[in-house]
């Protein structure tokens, strides 16, 4: 198995351009690619047997003030993984869709945006909320957003140091 | 009193109907209610000169209880309807020609049914056909009165030709008399029967001859379609009374093959009559505009009454004489009250309206009795004349037509639900926000209308008292009514105490309703939508493709209707050929056919 | 034509969970429809950032309700890559016994749940109370019913209780009888025949274009596509067992196929119990110190298994903190929870809406998470 | 027609209530014991009678009212023409169409209530429901309308009275043996039973006409369905079984016929409603019509065999 | 242990508590993961029915609402509206230590924390997840708490209408949403 998928790597290395790659485990390595070249090797992937998107995802790196974009591919023939990673700038988020390449990326995108505040350009539904409803903060996965916070403003607590009593049915908790 | 001096008044009187038309439309439009009810008057008034023989130049009349007992549901149906004529004078293009054709045609009618020979007969049927033509035309579509006067004219020439050929055999034009010649001649009397009884299944809509009705009844101006589907649909069951009274189409096929005792083409007949019973009713179950929804039904109870009437016996043929009347009255309530929401909202599509009860409780009601009736659900008028139809198929032991009927008096329940649920219930749309109810004058018709069902379906008495009179005249089993009470061979009918115990129910359950807490009133929005939010009513009225799987179980076009579309485009590729023929751009080709014709001609003339 | 808008769910009885499709309806044919997730959102990728490594246990069961054990997998086994632990043999048995009981659980519920939307109600009281043994069997070996907290990384919480392998044992005896008088009962009647055959067709390319796994995918594509055959975990490697395919994905095809697997889940749990290690540790220690101090090294891996709906992965990334620094859920039914609601719930029927949910087996909190 | 009449009228309401609701009691604990469990209480049906007849109640306009009352009264009247072993509260008015076409008023009120709702799960449930009543009508009236011809009565009372003296071989349902067959399905279809059941399908239109009724609204429609239940299963019993020569066989044989249909059709899943039309015209109709032809033309089974 | 001893009951009310006790329909709403032990209790094994409940479509119809578990704003407009729609009298089950103060999701920017303050919560069931049997102990403690006429929520959240409507508006800002989210 772990040939394979040295052989695997080693096509993507020559075909695309890669700035960097990664051994997970025996089943599992990770590229990273310029802001440019990720349809590319998307397209180059799904080729070789990538076929199937596993899940499109975001990880704010606040620290470098930045993005950095995940697009898992799932190889069912060969068994393996491959996560394609790719930089963008966190002030003005922004990149193009891989609905084209993968159509089922329009609801993953979709939830980046709705999480991160990252825009998908062709991507019109990716605007819209999906899981939130009437949200009125940052985006919520955002490093520098504090549920916490949120939660304390937003709801009322039950103050836990007094036995509550409940008005209505009398019930003890 | 004699019917000559009735028939000259009416003229008289739709004469200035017409020139006070042409002053004032609108005035000319009340006019045709005054006419229509003085008509009324003067035919009841003519009762009690049943039997009396009138003529005047070549016309020749009988007086008839028949003939009465038609021309008074005729009447009713137009005085009703007339109700109506004032508010559409603005959208008619010739409004004093329509007045004058309305009343005409009346006229028409009259003289009809009280004909005694047959070019009396032929000649007021052709009134009314090119009257109501033009009529047609006046509503929505051109081409639906092109159908209407093709199918009418396919039927009554036909027809003229079945008269021309008894007059050659008997040497006479008197109805009674002349069908008495064709004894013994069975292959004469089959084709006359068939031919003579074409005008009248055309003019009822039984299949084949379907395809107008919709057409013409769908596009018609809505102030004639009650006329259309209440009235004149029932000169057709006038032709197939005479077929099997005047005609006596049992004795001429006595010794052709029967069917459980019913010769093999009346049984033909009858189940033409079942067929558009289910077709019709299929096919109504399938529109999405009232009007031609309406107009469906009324193929499907024509062929009720043509399965009654041409029963002729005892029972059945009080049922379909009944329900001649029940129907006229049911669907010229139905239409009266679509033609209403119509001038209210301007639309009979059914998708477009909805929640109209809340702005229209009369109407919404008025309906409601209407397609009760239609449904032949008891108490209603319907209810009584389908009884007697069952109960006489029961006893003739007609199974397939009686599983026609079944299935049509099941079906009329879907689709006289259908406008029901579009049009009166369901969400209300915004822009029918500011519709109002029906003003006095409109609602006049439909008060009266509702209690004539609503006495028919309690007393049926009143109207079979006409109708045993009827069968006495054509030398038949009287129905017998004992009390309130039907009797027939096979089962007892008391509507009134029908009538009474579902009020006793009725009241029970007002009475446990009442005394439970009384209830909230909620908006119509404040519904369940799954715990979800929605602001618009429309998305919430369902209407369109209401029986959608059944709809889908019928989808298969019938093969008659592709058959007429396939014969109206060979026509139509005929009519190009010889247009391209003679209408050539070339004259010398032109001239080369006047040449050809011209010697074909002339040959002829030297053979 | 005009359309109406229904919605099935989320106070519906045809939906399974709280989720919600807003169908707009053309007499009976669904004409567009549009999935409305997150009323089960409760922000868990938020939230396990603001968690222990270990602290996190207690969260992850919740995000898929009716089969919280891959959660613990594959968050345990996602660690153990990161950390590069190796646990204990016997863990990996247990931990293979724990995920085929569950996915026992969840197919003999979702075999019973056939009977919701043809209304065979008979089906779902019998299938139900039968996987209420099974969750018996949870409870003694985990001591709770439905979050078990079990696998942990290192290997699972405690040793197997005494005699628990006879019981299973003795339990799988009494499925193999059972679950053919549930398909006598169900998958035979000639009316469930009638609605689900050559309904609600799943073809081929759809599969790929939506990016649907598990049961769907191999039904239509005729491949072992099955994590555990293709990227063999726990030991999976060393069990025998066949993955059930097809070419042709209706809708009685894919609840044969689960049928199929409930057979395969007991044929795999029989050779856990003959082979399963008797003597052994069952967790290794993964660090000097508290546990709950427990610093993942830095990097990022994505860890998936099969659960009964398809392919479940974690994407965790670790900065060599003590909490995680981000993790992201793939829910096996996010895709045709979400887009293939969207695309092919279209032309669907109503009445066939509920079934629709229930054959491409959509799972309303792993979508929502 | 006297106050009497109308005395026994009501005595029979009552009892038919009383009765039909126990039964349904029992039934659902028959329910229960099929699906391996220990079920309700006897009397939990009138229970949740009571409790809805007790709850507050919303309205969404007169007609959402009026519907109502309207259905349960066409019911009501219906199920005083119902003779029950001999016995009428309205003598001769038991003409079975007079029953059949006076159900339909109850249907009609339900389904004006329910469209009333402007509720379009509702609307849906209407729209099955009549499609459903077409699809099993047709095939029991054929087979009702032969009993006519052949019986040359189409009083219930004297049907059950003529099937009386032979025992079970005087019987419809055995002497006209593919009659009875069709009438035991409609009876199905009738009751809504399952696989009949699609115009109340919970899973797939949120149990149809009744989305919208809650309180006083739900209560009738349960006192609705228990009368209908009674006036349907009586009609088939009058019918097909002998009706009863007294009230307590008439009892014994009508719990047996409810609970036989109940007991089957909880191992059936329900069916689509076209599907359902579809089975309703391809078995029963052909059997009806099959069966109608024996009788009109070869006159088996019409005064004893053959 | 029981607050209001005081019975203003008629007879009338006391039977129809009867009748309410008896037979409580619940409605078909998973809200959140304690539903996954419903069916359970619902089916062969625990049988709810014995008590005479038994689930119903539609708000209209059922008595009792369970929330099962923790509750997202957006499920919490859909409680509130379909709270709104059922018929008195009604009650509130509340499953599961999230409806009580938050439970494992106390810092969710997703989900509140305290129930009571927005609908009337007649009865909590503590745990996470409340297994079969607390849940029929539960309902066995609603029946007697109804037949004693101590379940009152509903009047309560009548009478103290304003105060919930503007604990809701202060969480969720608008409870019947406008914006069609999806189109």
């Amino acid at each position: 198995m772990m040939n394979s998928m040295n052989n695997i790597m080693k096509q993507v290395d020559d075909v695309l351009n890669v700035l960097n790659k990664e051994v997970i485990s025996n089943r599992q390595f990770a590229i990273d690619i310029n802001k440019g070249d990720v349809h590319q090797a998307l397209t180059y992937l799904k080729s070789i047997g990538f076929t199937q998107l596993s899940i499109i995802t975001c990880v704010d790196l606040i620290a470098d003030n930045k993005f950095q974009l995940i697009y898992i591919l799932n190889n069912w023939e060969l068994g393996l993984f491959v996560i394609v990673r790719t930089d963008i700038d966190r002030d003005n988020p922004s990149y193009v869709t891989v609905v084209n390449i993968f159509p089922g990326a329009k609801y993953y995108e979709r939830e980046v945006h709705e999480f991160f505040g990252v825009t998908f350009e062709g991507n019109d539904s990716s605007f819209k909320p999906l899981l939130l409803e009437i949200w009125d903060d940052i985006p919520p996965l955002r490093k520098d957003f504090d549920p916490q916070v949120y939660s304390d403003r937003k709801f009322e607590k039950r103050d836990s140091d007094k036995i509550y009593r409940s008005k209505i049915g009398g019930v003890k908790l | 009193m004699t019917f000559i001096t009735v028939l000259i008044t009416l003229l008289a009187l739709s004469v200035v109907t017409y020139l006070v038309s042409l002053i004032n439309n609108k005035l000319g439009a009340y006019f045709t209610i005054v006419t229509s009810l003085v008509t009324l008057l003067l035919l009841f008034l003519l009762k009690n000169s049943i039997g009396q023989l009138a003529s005047i130049s070549l016309f020749t009349f009988k007086l008839t209880t028949v003939g009465w007992y038609f021309s008074m549901v005729m009447v009713v149906v137009y005085f009703t309807s007339a109700f109506l004529n004032p508010f559409w004078m603005k959208k008619m293009i010739y409004p004093a020609a329509y007045n004058l054709f309305y009343l005409v045609s009346l006229i028409g009618t009259i003289g009809m049914f009280f004909a005694r020979d047959f070019i009396t007969l032929f000649i007021f049927w052709e009134t009314v056909v090119w009257t109501s033509t033009f009529i047609i035309q006046m509503g929505k579509s051109r081409k639906s009165s092109y159908v209407y006067y093709v199918v009418s004219a396919i039927g009554s020439m036909v027809t003229l030709f079945a008269m021309m050929l008894v007059y050659q055999v008997s040497g006479t034009l008197e109805i009674s008399v002349a069908f008495n010649a064709l004894t013994g001649q069975p292959v004469l009397a089959l084709i006359v029967f068939f031919t003579f009884l074409l005008a009248g299944l055309s003019k009822i809509g039984i299949f084949p001859f379907h395809v107008w009705l919709p057409m013409a009844h769908g596009s018609a101006p809505h102030t004639f379609s009650p006329v259309l589907s209440g009235g004149l649909v029932k000169m057709g069951a006038f032709i197939a009374y005479i077929s099997v009274s005047a005609f006596a189409a049992y004795e001429a096929f006595s010794s052709s093959f029967t069917i459980m005792g019913i010769p093999a083409p009346i049984y033909i007949i009858m189940v033409l009559g079942a067929i558009s019973i289910v077709v019709g009713t299929v096919m109504a179950i399938r529109q999405d505009d009232a009007k031609k929804l309406l107009a469906y039904s009324s193929v499907a109870n024509g062929g009720y009454i043509l399965i009654g009437i041409l029963l002729f016996d005892q029972l059945a043929f009080a049922g379909g004489m009944l329900h001649l009347v029940s129907h006229a009255i049911a669907s010229a309530t139905a239409f009266i009250t679509i033609a209403i929401v119509a001038h209210r909202t301007g639309t009979t599509k059914m998708s477009k309206l909805g929640g109209m009860i809340h702005k229209m409780p009369i109407t919404y009601t008025v309906y409601l009795i209407a397609i009760i009736s239609m449904a032949g659900i008891p108490p209603m008028g319907g209810f009584v004349s389908k009884w007697l139809i069952l109960q006489g198929l029961a006893d003739h032991g007609l199974l397939f037509i009686a599983a026609a009927a079944f299935f049509g008096s099941i079906g009329s329940f879907m689709y006289v639900f259908r406008p029901l649920s579009a049009v009166f219930l369901g969400q209300l749309a915004p822009k029918h926000e500011n519709v109002k109810e029906a003003s006095i004058m409109m609602q006049i018709p439909m008060y009266l209308l509702t209690i004539a069902t609503l006495l028919i379906g309690v007393f049926p008495k009143i109207i079979l008292k006409v109708i045993a009179g009827i069968q006495a005249e054509a030398g038949i089993q009287e129905i017998v009514m004992v009390g309130n009470t039907i009797v027939v061979a096979n089962g007892v009918l008391d509507t009134f105490r029908v009538f009474v115990v579902f009020g006793y129910g009725f009241l029970i359950a007002l009475v446990i309703f009442i005394l439970r807490r009384k209830s909230r009133r909620v908006t119509l929005m404040d519904t369940y939508t799954s715990a979800e939010f929605v602001h618009t009513p429309e998305l919430l009225h369902y209407s369109s493709n209401f029986y959608a799987p059944f709809e889908r179980l019928t989808k298969k076009p019938y093969p008659v209707l592709n058959l007429y579309e396939k014969v109206s485009i060979k026509i139509k590729e005929i009519g190009h050929m010889a247009e391209s023929l003679f209408s050539s751009p070339k004259p010398a080709v032109t001239i080369f056919w006047i040449i050809i014709v011209f010697a074909i001609f002339f040959l002829g003339g030297v053979l | 034509m005009k359309e109406v808008k229904l919605f099935l769910g989320p106070q519906h009885p045809g939906m399974h969970g709280n989720y919600s499709v807003q169908m707009y309806v053309d007499g009976d044919i669904v004409k567009k429809a549009r999935p409305t997730p997150g009323f089960l959102h409760r922000g868990f990728e938020k939230l396990m950032e603001r968690r222990l490594w270990m602290g996190n246990l207690a969260l992850i069961p919740r995000i898929c309700v009716v089969e919280p054990d891959i959660n613990e997998m594959v968050y345990a086994q996602g660690i153990e890559m990161l950390a590069k632990v190796e646990i204990p043999e016997k863990a990996h048995w247990i931990r293979m016994m724990i995920l085929e009981m569950a996915r026992l659980a969840i197919h003999i519920m979702g075999l019973g749940g056939i009977g919701g939307p043809t209304g065979l109600y008979t089906l779902t009281y019998w299938a139900i109370a039968q996987r209420d043994l099974i969750l018996d069997l949870f409870e003694e070996i985990t001591g709770a019913r439905v979050y078990h907290m079990y696998i942990v990384p290192g290997g699972v919480r405690k040793q197997l209780p005494d005699g628990i392998l006879e019981k299973l044992s003795e339990l799988l005896d009494e499925l193999e009888v059972k679950i053919p008088e549930y398909r006598e009962l169900g998958l035979k009647h000639p009316i469930i025949h009638k609605r689900l055959k050559d309904n609600i067709m799943l073809p081929e390319d759809v599969v790929w274009e939506v990016g649907i796994t598990g049961i769907g995918m191999r039904s239509a594509t005729n491949k072992e596509y099955d994590l555990r055959k293709v990227q063999p975990y726990a030991r999976y490697d060393q069990v025998e067992f066949d993955v059930p395919v097809a070419n042709y994905s209706d809708a009685l095809t894919r609840v044969n196929i689960k049928y199929k697997e409930i057979f395969q889940s007991i044929r795999i749990l029989r050779q856990v119990i003959e082979k399963m290690p008797k003597e052994g540790e069952v967790r290794t220690k993964i660090s000097t110190g508290s546990a709950l101090r427990w610093k993942v090294p830095a990097g990022m891996v994505y860890s998936a298994i099969e659960s009964s709906r398809g392919e479940y992965g974690y994407f965790i990334v670790s900065d060599g903190k003590e909490m995680p620094y981000r993790i992201a859920v793939r829910g096996a039914s996010y895709p045709q929870g979400l887009l293939g609601i969207e695309k092919y719930l279209v032309d669907c029927r109503i009445d066939d809406a509920s079934l629709w949910m229930d054959t491409m087996g959509v799972c309303s909190p792993e979508i929502d998470r | 027609m006297t106050v009497m009449n109308f005395v026994y009228g009501f005595i029979i309401l009552l009892a038919a209530f009383i009765f039909q609701t126990t039964i349904t009691g029992f039934n659902r604990k028959v329910t229960a014991r099929i699906q391996k469990r220990y079920g309700p209480r006897w009397y939990q049906q009138f229970l949740d009678i009571f409790k809805a007849l007790r709850k507050s109640s919303i309205t969404h306009g007169w007609i959402f009212d009026f519907g109502v009352i309207m259905a349960l009264g066409g019911i009501m009247a219906t199920v005083i023409f119902i003779p029950v072993a001999g016995f009428e509260a309205f003598p001769n008015m038991d003409n079975v169409y007079i029953i059949s076409y006076l159900l339909a008023i109850g249907m009609l009120g339900m389904a004006m209530s329910a469209a009333g709702s402007g509720n379009p799960w509702a609307s849906i449930g209407v729209s099955r429901a009549l499609t459903n009543m077409l699809a099993y009508d047709i095939p029991l009236m054929i087979v009702i309308f032969t009993l006519i011809f052949a019986f040359d009565t189409a009083s219930v009372s004297e049907i059950a009275a003529m099937q009386q003296g032979m025992g079970i071989l005087g019987w419809n349902a055995i002497r006209m043996p593919l009659g009875g067959i069709v009438a035991f399905i409609a009876l199905f279809g009738m009751l809504g039973k399952k696989p009949f059941d699609s115009f109340i399908a919970p899973a797939e239109i949120a149990s149809g006409p009744m989305v919208e009724y809650g309180g006083k609204h739900l209560g009738f429609m349960f006192i609705l369905h228990e009368l209908m239940t009674f006036i349907e299963v009586s009609l088939i019993l009058n019918l097909f079984f002998g009706g009863g020569s007294s009230i307590l066989v008439y009892a014994i044989k009508y719990a047996i016929l409810y609970t036989l249909v109940n007991i089957i059709s909880q191992v059936m899943p329900r069916y689509k409603i076209d599907q359902a039309v579809k089975f309703f015209y391809r078995v029963p109709l052909v059997f009806a019509i099959i069966q109608g032809l024996v009788v009109i033309f070869l006159g088996w089974g019409v005064s004893v065999w053959f | 242990m029981v607050l209001e001893n005081q019975d203003n009951r008629n007879l009338w009310e006391k039977i129809g508590d009867y009748f309410s006790a008896n037979s409580i329909w619940m409605k078909w709403y998973c809200t959140g993961c304690g539903a996954i032990e419903l069916p359970p209790t619902m089916t062969s094994r625990f049988d709810m029915e014995r008590l005479g409940m038994g689930p119903m479509a539609t708000p209209r119809q059922a008595d009792v609402m369970l929330i099962t578990g923790y509750l997202s704003t957006k499920t919490l407009r859909r409680v509130i509206y379909s709270y709104e729609q059922m018929q008195d009298p009604k009650y509130i089950v509340a499953f599961g230590s999230c409806t009580i103060n938050g439970g494992v999701y106390y810092d969710s920017y997703a989900t509140i924390n305290q129930l009571d303050k927005y609908i009337p919560v007649d009865l909590y069931i503590a745990g996470c997840m409340p297994r079969p049997e607390a849940v029929m102990n539960a309902f066995a403690d609603l029946i007697s708490m109804i037949k004693k006429g101590q379940a009152n929520g509903w009047r309560h959240y009548q009478e103290n209408y304003e105060w919930y409507k503007k604990n809701q508006l202060d969480s969720l800002e608008e409870v019947i949403i406008h914006d069609e989210f999806h189109e």
